[in-house]
């Protein structure tokens, strides 16, 4: 009953792909709505959004651009919460030599460096950058390791950089890490050393669909929360219930 | 042998590019005709305006089109109330996109050739009774053939390859505007699915080398006429 | 009748001159190199545009730049043949042919395609043709296209002998049959003696002097130009016989005693037919008496008009009566003297018939 | 005028682009001329590789160089051991990124321009005691002149606006790799920089109106002899 | 000396023949449109490699299908003028003169260009020439190139007389003075008459006569192709007298009796150069007796050696031997049998000296 089914467009930040892709999968197992699931930069998808984009459902990879979305004239947003968390890992290729350790003030990265370059996102704009930026900086290293960043577009292909080895460290999302069988995860950056990592959500227009309210609805759930966490992200409303 | 999704962002694909190219195939004509025939104020300007896709990262035309098509600009506004037209976020916003990318590469190319035509042939046409469309259609066009087949060629592998200004511009929805490229970089984006990235990536290839031989051989055949000692 | 009085400058040439061809028959444009033949043909045609000037063809004004008027190229209906044969590489060469044919012109491909020798070409491209071969394509397509006037740039550069006469023969019963006007290019004295009626001289720019071409030829001011050596005579005549066993024609003409023939080879015309004869100068002799008649040469009773220069170069252009026509006759200075010539005497003008080509006559 | 970090970017985009260009202006004629004048087996093939990284997403691109030219890439080991080069992450790296992507269009326009060279005019050099060398140089070259400004033109706008291949491959290094679409991407990603992106845009769009006015000046110059009624 | 032993197949033309260029002087290749003229040009110049065959220059083997030798274009060192200009777009007139001009070749650069007439020219760019200054850049490229042998496709049309006939000298001259043969292709019987010691026809593809120019122009069997109507023979000859008052030369054939004299307009030469004459067959008669002498008429004895096809048509040819020499004089039908003709007969050539043009004689 495919054709009969309610559509649900749901824009999510490109890095949620394979969870959201798994959720949706499972969601429309259980309802009768066909989820739609677009991914893109979560700044592209704020603009698209702020520009009529058919969206129901925003669920951005950081804050600011649901507060750029919000700010927008003629754009309203409902039901705006915080979906799930993530945690910031230092990285390395899967046969890297170096010894787990956990950053923090006296674990030196620079020094674990050696030649090579810290693949991370861009800081100036990928949300995984930025928050690393702010580990980085609380403890204290960010000022030698600036110029020796590896700076990509997006966490992904900051990831890539490590797999393919370019990079004998970077700085990605837990769930980055955990996906990816060609790193390890050498430890993660302290919680406190960053601003809480932090993916809102948010249903999109004047008078959102039932089956927007629903899904929205589902995704704080626990059956959602058990895939989040299988692809490495911590659910927000499940910590919050339990 | 391809999976569904396979297909449709391949079908997608050839829908976008192909409606791409034969949207900017006349106005492209048209332009280089202007540009290698006609000298007038402002010329530079629009040769640089034509070119604008080629100079600019594609995302930021992307996001130019979708600052001027989108509900906030003023085109897309006076778009959708006169026309009930909105290119941003469908499969017609794709091709735009396509077409506005590959453009300039279509015009320089068209002009290109249009500059080597033998303009004695064309006055021959003019004194035997053909007005200057028709000597246009009859004589000019069939001359500039390949230049139109490369060009069309380039803006047709450049239009299926397009990726920044789809994505900002025409978002990246499955079955409207999640083509070939879009596709490939949602799997580049999950860890573990270099496979399927590498068949997407094969299967651009094979259609592009469909397109090129095609057009080498119609390009082959209109040079095999023109060859010769005489002219 | 074409008026054109136009001025152009390109770069350092300047081409300024007027120039008349009338609204019948064949004028010749004759010129050195690079004094302006193109340059004026591309006016007319409507390829260029004149600095200042008009053009008018019959009662159209195709350019007047002083009211402003210019009427472009295809609706000219001015059939060219370029000094570059300019065929369309993508056509065969039978969409050559056919570019500019109206429906009217189609019974005349075949017979034309014959004429011109290109049957066996016509489904070829024309890349690969022989300089010859793309020349005749290039007549062919212009003559099809049916024009109001021919415009011809030296259209038989690069044709063999056989196929010049040919086509020179063509180009002139056109001329006579379907009255449309032919102005051409040639550096070539004989092909202008055979083919055209009127000759214009044009020099760096200028059109020098126009006028028939016997005339034109026979001005001992324009000698060194013209190429004094086929100044020419017409004269009319009337079939009388066909000798059939011979191949001859005899002609007779008016004016003269019965009996006083000339000899020319096998015509077409009937007996009774008008002809006009294009008889060179230095074809013709004179002697005082009437020599003991020699089996090839006619002579005809004719009376001394004029003597020319007398005091210059080898020979003597002299000005015969017969029976009320002009006939020139060259002679050495040496013969002029010897003979004691003087203007009002009685001569025998002589003639030799293997000296009349067949297409020195033309049947009216 | 311009702040620092503008300037930086500017001036790093001209150098890569310019060592771009420069860097395949003669094995672009080269691979033009082979396959405008020669026919082999494998040939459709060449041409097919040599259109690739016009077919695939820049991004794709610039992951195949990581794989092959990457530190783990056998070309990439190569390099880094016997010549010590190793170009991820370095300009010249970025200026690689910029050729690759550039060589088709480059090849494209000079192969056209090649095809409509008249070859009467190579063999009246040939008679004239001109080698195949010397007759490239002194007819076919200069007859080419307009093919190859052309194809150096959009080489040059194309490697100037390319994003996607340099990211991936030369990653973001400020005053290393970040060209002017590097920087314009952040900013335009960063919300509330619109007007600092808008600049760049415009810096972007004035270098290649600057490098099109060159072009078509000395394409004009060229033309200009080339014209006439006679060949 | 250069010989060609090609075949060639081209779409449905097939080139196969063999040719042979003496080492010394000018030797016309004369045949009709698309019989493969320009095709052997080619082959000779390296443009085109033969399906079989080999050509020898000297002793150089410039190609050779069975040896696989093939010397490519630039190292044959001959120089081409093609039928079509070919002029470099992208160089000057002067730039193009220099193309290929060794540096022994800069102190003829000035006499050329003025000969040429293109000094005016030099900085000119080659696309707006006139069609005749182009082919005269065409062939002062390929003079200057200084080649062993020079290959010209009909190098002289669009030029006009006069540039012709200074060209036609000048090449002349240079075959002779600096010893490079010269192959040039040529539909004009006048031209070749006037250039060439021998001729080659060529006839769909193949070449089917060759020999010294007098001697086929002589052959009656090849009249049709040689151009009937200009048909003429090459009478060597002596200048023995000048006229100044009559302006007259005198010319006494080898052989003749003393004071048999030919009468022509004033030549350049000195009394005791050798001439070369050319006399067309139409203006060439005969009587049986030697009439009566007429003031402007000469008469050499001669010897009636074979007559021509004396069915058809209403002239007939007649080859007569004066002095050793052949002249071909041509009578209509009627006279031969009037005069009742028959070969070994004595006659008199009868000759008039206006219908010798200063272009028919050449002093050597
Ligand atoms: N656009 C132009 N710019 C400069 N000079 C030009 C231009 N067009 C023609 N000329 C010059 O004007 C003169 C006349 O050229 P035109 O082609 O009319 O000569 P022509 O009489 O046809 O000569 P030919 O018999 O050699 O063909 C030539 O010297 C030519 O070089
Ligand atoms: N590559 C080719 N393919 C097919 N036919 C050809 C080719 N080259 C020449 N021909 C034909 O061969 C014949 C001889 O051509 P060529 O150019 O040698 O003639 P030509 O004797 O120079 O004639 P012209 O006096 O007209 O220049 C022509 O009929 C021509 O069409
Ligand atoms: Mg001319
Ligand atoms: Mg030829």
């Amino acid at each position: 009953s495919a054709q009969a089914a309610e559509r649900v467009t749901l824009f999510a930040a490109a890095s949620l792909t394979d969870a959201v892709d798994a959720l949706a999968e499972r969601y429309m197992r259980d309802h009768d709505v066909e989820v739609v699931p677009v991914y893109a930069a979560s700044s592209t998808l704020a603009r698209q959004i702020a520009n009529g984009a058919p969206a129901a459902v925003y669920l951005s990879a950081n804050e600011r651009w649901m507060d750029w979305l919000d700010a927008q004239e003629g754009i309203t947003l409902s039901h705006r919460h915080d979906v799930l968390s993530n945690r910031l890992a230092l990285i390395a290729p899967r046969d890297s030599d170096l010894e787990d350790f956990t950053p923090d003030e006296t674990a030196s990265i620079a020094e674990r460096l050696g030649e090579g370059r810290l693949a991370l996102g861009n800081p100036e704009h990928v949300p995984a950058g930025i928050y690393a930026k702010q580990a980085l900086t609380s403890l204290g290293q960010w000022m030698s390791l600036a110029p020796r960043l590896a700076r990509a577009d997006n966490v992904r292909s900051a990831l890539a950089l490590v797999e393919r080895g370019e990079a004998p460290l970077g700085v990605v999302y837990a769930s980055d890490a955990q996906a990816s069988d060609k790193v390890k995860t050498l430890g993660l950056f302290p919680d406190a050393s960053h601003e809480p990592i932090i993916y809102p959500m948010a249903l999109i227009g004047d008078a959102p669909s039932d089956a927007a309210k629903s899904l929205a609805d589902w995704l704080d759930g626990r059956q959602a929360a058990a895939i989040f966490q299988r692809f490495g992200f911590a659910s927000v409303a499940a910590e919050d219930a339990s | 042998m391809l999976t569904p999704l396979e297909w449709e962002a391949l079908s997608l694909s050839l829908r976008v590019s192909g409606v791409a190219v034969a949207a900017i195939l006349l106005p492209g004509l048209g332009m280089a005709y202007v540009l290698a025939r006609f000298d007038f104020p402002g010329k530079t300007l629009l040769d640089g305006i034509v070119h604008l896709p080629l100079v600019l990262p594609p995302v930021v035309v992307g996001y130019l089109l979708l600052v001027s098509l989108g509900r906030q600009g003023t085109l897309g506004q006076w778009l959708h109330e006169t026309l009930g037209v909105s290119l941003p976020f469908t499969w017609q916003g794709a091709a735009l996109a396509g077409a506005v990318m590959a453009f300039p590469l279509l015009v320089r190319a068209v002009r290109l050739s249009l500059e080597s035509v033998d303009r004695k042939l064309e006055e021959a046409a003019r004194t035997l009774g053909a007005s200057r469309w028709k000597t246009f259609l009859t004589v000019t066009l069939p001359l500039i053939l390949p230049g139109i087949l490369t060009g069309g060629v380039l803006a047709f592998a450049r239009s299926l390859s397009e990726f920044g200004a789809t994505i900002t511009f025409a978002s990246n929805i499955p079955g409207e505007t999640r083509t070939l490229p879009l596709a490939l970089y949602s799997l580049v984006q999950t860890p573990g699915k270099e496979a399927a990235a590498a068949r997407l990536c094969v299967i651009s290839v094979i259609v592009a080398l469909i397109a090129l031989v095609a057009s080498e051989w119609l390009a082959r055949r209109a040079r095999r006429r023109l060859e010769g000692r005489h002219a | 009748m074409l008026e054109a009085k136009v001025s152009q400058r390109l770069g350092d040439f300047t081409l300024d001159t007027s120039l008349a061809v009338p609204a019948e028959g064949v004028t010749a444009l004759f010129g050195r190199s690079g004094s302006g033949k193109s340059s004026l043909i591309r006016l007319i045609a409507g390829l260029g545009v004149p600095d200042s000037g008009s053009i008018r063809l019959g009662d159209t004004w195709l350019v007047d730049t002083q009211r402003r008027r210019w009427v472009p190229p295809h609706r000219r209906q001015l059939g060219v043949v370029f000094q570059e044969a300019r065929l369309f590489p993508h056509y065969s060469v039978r969409g050559n042919l056919r570019y500019g044919m109206p429906r009217a012109a189609r019974a005349d491909f075949d017979d034309l395609v014959e004429l011109l020798g290109i049957g066996h070409l016509l489904s070829r491209t024309p890349g690969l043709l022989s300089g010859g071969e793309a020349r005749r394509v290039a007549i062919g397509r212009a003559l099809l296209s049916r024009p109001r006037m021919l415009l011809m740039d030296e259209p038989l550069t690069g044709l063999d002998g056989v196929r010049k006469q040919e086509l020179l023969h063509y180009i002139r019963r056109l001329a006579r049959d379907t009255g449309v006007p032919i102005l051409f290019v040639s550096h070539d004295t004989r092909e202008i003696g055979a083919l055209a009626d009127r000759v214009a001289l044009i020099e760096e720019g200028r059109v020098m002097a126009s006028g028939p071409v016997d005339e034109m030829f026979a001005r001992l001011d324009l000698g060194p130009r013209t190429g004094h050596f086929e100044a020419s005579s017409l004269l009319e005549a009337r079939i009388v016989a066909h000798d059939e066993a011979l191949c001859l024609t005899r002609l007779a003409l008016p004016g003269m005693p019965e009996g006083e023939m000339l000899s020319v080879a096998r015509l077409e015309g009937r007996v009774g037919d008008a002809v006009r004869l294009r008889l060179r100068a230095r074809d013709v002799g004179v002697t005082s008496t009437r020599t003991p008649p020699m089996p090839d040469v006619d002579c005809l009773p004719a009376t001394l008009r004029e003597i020319g220069d007398e005091t210059h170069g080898p020979f003597v252009e002299v000005m015969l009566d017969v029976g009320g026509q002009a006939l020139r006759a060259r002679l050495t200075r040496e013969a002029v003297s010897q003979m004691g010539l003087h203007t009002g005497q009685a001569l025998q003008a002589r003639l030799r018939s293997v000296t009349i080509s067949r297409h020195d006559v033309i049947v009216m």
